[in-house]
């Protein structure tokens, strides 16, 4: 029962949760639930369907540079922001030497390399680490 | 022959004291094979045997138990999805026997979730699961048509988040069998558990699994099934359940099935029966089973296939089912 | 009125790591990751049943909410109703 | 079957049937110094046979077996049967295993402490696993790791080490006097050789070690290193687990005590050399 493990819920010393802190519901559209599906299921189902977009939506606006880092509007050498975000299937076809969909090929590279770099707490973060399926 | 010493091992479990190394190996090569090692495992438990087998049947019994979890949120997440349309929802089958909490799942393995809806409702019992999120397994339009036509279940549906498969039922024989239970009155007579989904009465259950075993396809698996009959009758028996139960057989038309599966049951796992010689040849069918979990005697395996879609269908659909089924590329497993 | 009720909390292991919290579903076997708001959505679903309504008002009296807004809290209960974690009833 | 043999790997027994001898012959070479199973009781089965009699024979192909099987395995020519073997015990293991969560990851060993590496298909985390080798870790296993839900420690699973295409030259230098199998050209995944842990780590295979740090290599690209977060370490795991969700809770607690508190990096690598250098100084940097 919960209080078997009371490891669980209740913060470590040292690091108190506030009881009462700012919330966010976040957008309709966003999605605050990854359920952990078996590595061998047999439907493709919610992890390639997963989003990504590029930049996150906290850096809207901003350009890609070749090595995937956040650079201001109008970089030069830079890549403009994705139109749309990109599904989890395609990232992961990209990863494995595809091009991203709708885009050339050194944009591709770039927009690669950003969602590689994707730091936990970053929109799409919790898809691109759902991608990581090795398998032999 | 491994499938008989599985069978001998489930009538009698402390004889699996006197195996040796071999022995065990076998045993545990067709129990895995018969998905009878969840059901071994609780049989045997706390007697004497070699480290290496004890920790096989742990393991089978930790997958089992969580495999009884997950069918049970399974039951559960599609009570959801159809209370709303508040039709009669019967568990069949593994999930059944666990929710009831019968003998007959303990260590039982379970694979899809099967339910029994009634048959002018079944489109909306579709409808409710295609919302919460189940999806048909492939789309294949023969296969489509053909289970649409002639089956008695929709074709298979799966959860695309939880990857787990539904059948979904109108009655327990497909249309096109020779034997044609009555759907209605085993939706009747189901019993309500705590939750409001339904499960058949014990004698329903015997039934069912006999026609299953029987009356619908080719024996494969067929020792589990009598084993969960064994079960139900152990726990059930007595004079007033056998009427009920013979009751129940001839109002399904299935008098011959139930008391050819009370026969094996007795021959396999009981005191013994006088066998007919046809009850032989399913002895020989069910116990098919080398000490590698291969099945032996090709011949009547294949017999029995062909047996299985005979019961099913009459005989001029058969070859045109048989046919196109060949087409696509289906052999029977060699 | 459809009301919403989080499962028992003696069926659930809530653990949080860094920014995200994994809660683990005993009755399901499913493992959760979730992002905030979904913790305290659970938190406040604990006891009776709540409406949207409500749910929006108990969650707001326990934070500071920065978007209290309806249809962004029906897509979150939406989800959870989903994933099994909350149920309409 | 035919032919048979029996041999264990870390923990875990198998029992290989074949219908004919030359794979047998060639694992009961190659696996000369591994123990039998306990009891001589196998945790699983393996069966290597003809999809029809006459392709014992003729054109022989080799179809796997056992007590867990994916529906459509293609067959492979008799000449790779000690692929086939080694692919079929895999199967069991990613299939059937249920007593440790199963980590599709390499990881070798020193001072009782355990490096993990997992990674896609071609990350090199066989060749990474099998240079520290070379280098004086104890090899735990170039594709399995067995992490023990109950301890928290992680058990060898050393199999032969499987190298592919150029990691194969790399190697052959690296690893001198090392025991090898055929090479086999034309595989599904292009050339395959298989190279005999060396008995250093055979004999140590029971030993388990307490995990200390776990990386995602990444080969192909500029050197680069961060930090994964738990909660990264923890999803990346789980899909790098092959039964996970079958272990339920057993499997969470397993995990959650793994991803908290152990150092995790990604890691890219232009080269072997650069990633070996990087390895060395991470672990440098654990102390």
């Amino acid at each position: 029962m919960a209080d078997e493990n009371p490891q669980d819920s209740a913060p470590s010393a040292g690091e108190p949760r506030p009881s009462r802190r700012a919330l966010m519901l976040g957008a309709a559209s966003a999605s605050a639930i990854v359920s952990i599906k078996p590595a061998l299921a047999q439907t493709a189902g919610s992890v390639l369907n997963c989003e990504i977009p590029v930049p996150d939506p906290g850096r809207a606006g901003s350009y890609i540079d070749a090595n995937g880092k956040v650079v201001p509007p109008g970089t030069k050498g830079a890549f403009p922001p994705a139109v749309r975000p990109f599904r989890g299937e395609d990232v992961k076809k990209a990863m494995n030497g595809g091009n991203l969909p709708g885009t050339s090929y050194d944009q591709s590279r770039a927009y690669t390399n950003y969602i590689r770099r994707l730091q936990r707490g970053t929109s799409g973060f919790t898809c691109f680490a759902s991608l990581q399926m090795p398998r032999g | 022959m491994s499938g008989a010493l599985l069978a001998q091992m489930l009538r009698d479990p402390a004889s699996v004291e006197a195996l040796d190394a071999s022995g065990w190996t076998g045993l545990l090569a067709a129990a895995r094979a018969e998905q009878l090692i969840g059901t071994l495992a609780w049989r045997v438990e706390g007697l004497a045997m070699p480290e290496a087998a004890r920790r096989v049947l742990e393991d089978a019994r930790a997958t089992v138990e969580q495999g009884r979890l997950v069918a049970l949120w399974e039951a559960e997440m599609a009570r959801r999805a159809l209370a709303p349309a508040g039709m009669p929802v019967v568990l069949l089958k593994g999930t059944a026997f666990v929710a009831a909490g019968l003998s007959a799942g303990q260590g039982r393995q379970i694979g899809d979730l099967d339910i029994l809806v009634p048959r002018e409702r079944i489109e909306e019992a579709e409808a409710a699961l295609i919302a919460a999120g189940w999806e048909w397994v492939k789309p294949d339009p023969y296969d489509d048509d053909y289970y649409r036509r002639w089956m008695h279940e929709l074709p298979p549906l799966i959860h695309r988040e939880r990857d787990r498969m539904i059948d979904v039922h109108h009655t327990i024989l497909p249309l096109t069998a020779r034997i044609t239970p009555d759907a209605a009155a085993l939706i009747d007579s189901g019993v309500a558990l705590e939750n409001g989904l339904l499960v058949l009465p014990p004698e329903g259950m015997v039934v069912h699994a006999a026609a299953h075993l029987f009356a619908d396809g080719d024996l494969q698996g067929g020792l589990r099934n009598l084993w969960d009959i064994r079960c139900l009758t152990d726990e059930f028996g007595g004079t007033e359940f056998e009427l009920k139960l013979a009751a129940c057989a001839a109002l399904h038309g299935l008098t011959r099935e139930v008391e050819r599966a009370l026969r094996l049951s007795d021959h396999l796992f009981g005191e013994g029966a006088d066998l007919t010689l046809a009850d032989r040849l399913y002895v020989r069918r069910l116990l098919a089973r080398d000490g590698w979990g291969r099945p032996t005697r090709k011949l009547t395996e294949f017999a029995f296939y062909l047996r299985g879609h005979w019961l099913r269908m009459p005989p001029l659909m058969l070859l045109q089912h048989l046919w196109t089924k060949w087409r696509k590329g289906y052999r029977p497993a060699g | 009125m459809t009301r919403y009720r989080a499962a028992p909390a003696a069926t659930l292991r809530i653990v949080l790591l860094d920014v995200l919290t994994l809660v683990y579903h005993r009755a399901s076997g499913i493992t959760h990751v979730v992002d905030s708001p979904v913790p305290e959505m659970i938190e406040v679903l604990g006891g009776v049943p709540l409406t949207l309504d409500e749910t929006l008002a108990a969650l707001a009296a326990v934070h500071d909410l920065i978007d209290p807004d309806r249809n962004a809290l029906a897509a979150r209960l939406d989800e959870l109703v989903a994933a099994g974690l909350v149920e309409a009833v | 079957m035919r032919h048979s043999t029996q041999l264990r790997i870390g923990p875990v027994g198998f029992r290989v049937g074949s219908d004919w001898r030359a794979p047998v012959a060639l694992l009961d070479d190659l696996y000369r110094d591994y123990p039998p199973p306990q009891d001589d009781i196998p945790d699983f089965n393996v069966r290597l046979f003809a999809a029809r009699f006459w392709r014992r024979w003729l054109r022989p192909s080799v179809q796997i077996g056992g007590d867990f099987v994916i529906p459509d395995a293609a067959p492979l020519p008799l000449a790779q049967g000690l692929l086939a073997a080694e692919m079929a015990m895999n199967l069991q293991m990613a299939l059937g295993q249920r007593r440790y969560l199963l980590l599709h990851a390499s990881a070798v060993e020193r001072d009782g402490k355990a490096l993990l590496m997992t990674g896609e298909s071609g990350a090199g985390k066989s060749t990474l696993a099998a240079l520290l080798m070379t280098r004086g870790w104890r090899l735990l296993g170039d594709e399995f790791v067995l992490l023990d839900p109950a301890a928290g420690m992680v058990h060898g699973f050393p199999r032969l080490i499987s190298l592919k295409n150029e990691a194969i030259g790399v190697i052959e230098r690296e690893a001198k006097g090392g025991r090898w199998g055929p090479l086999l050209e034309g595989t599904p995944k292009g050339a395959i050789r298989h190279l005999v842990p060396d008995v250093r780590s055979i004999a140590a295979m029971e030993q388990p070690a307490t995990p200390a740090l776990v990386l995602f290599p990444s080969f192909g690209f500029e050197g680069a290193e961060r930090e994964v977060f738990p909660s990264e370490c923890f999803v990346r795991l789980t899909q790098a687990s092959t039964n996970y969700v079958t272990l339920g809770e057993a499997g969470f607690d397993a995990l959650t005590g793994l991803v908290r508190g152990l150092p995790a990096r990604a890691i890219d690598y232009p080269d072997t050399k650069t990633a070996i250098a990087t390895v060395e100084r991470l672990w440098g940097e654990l102390a």
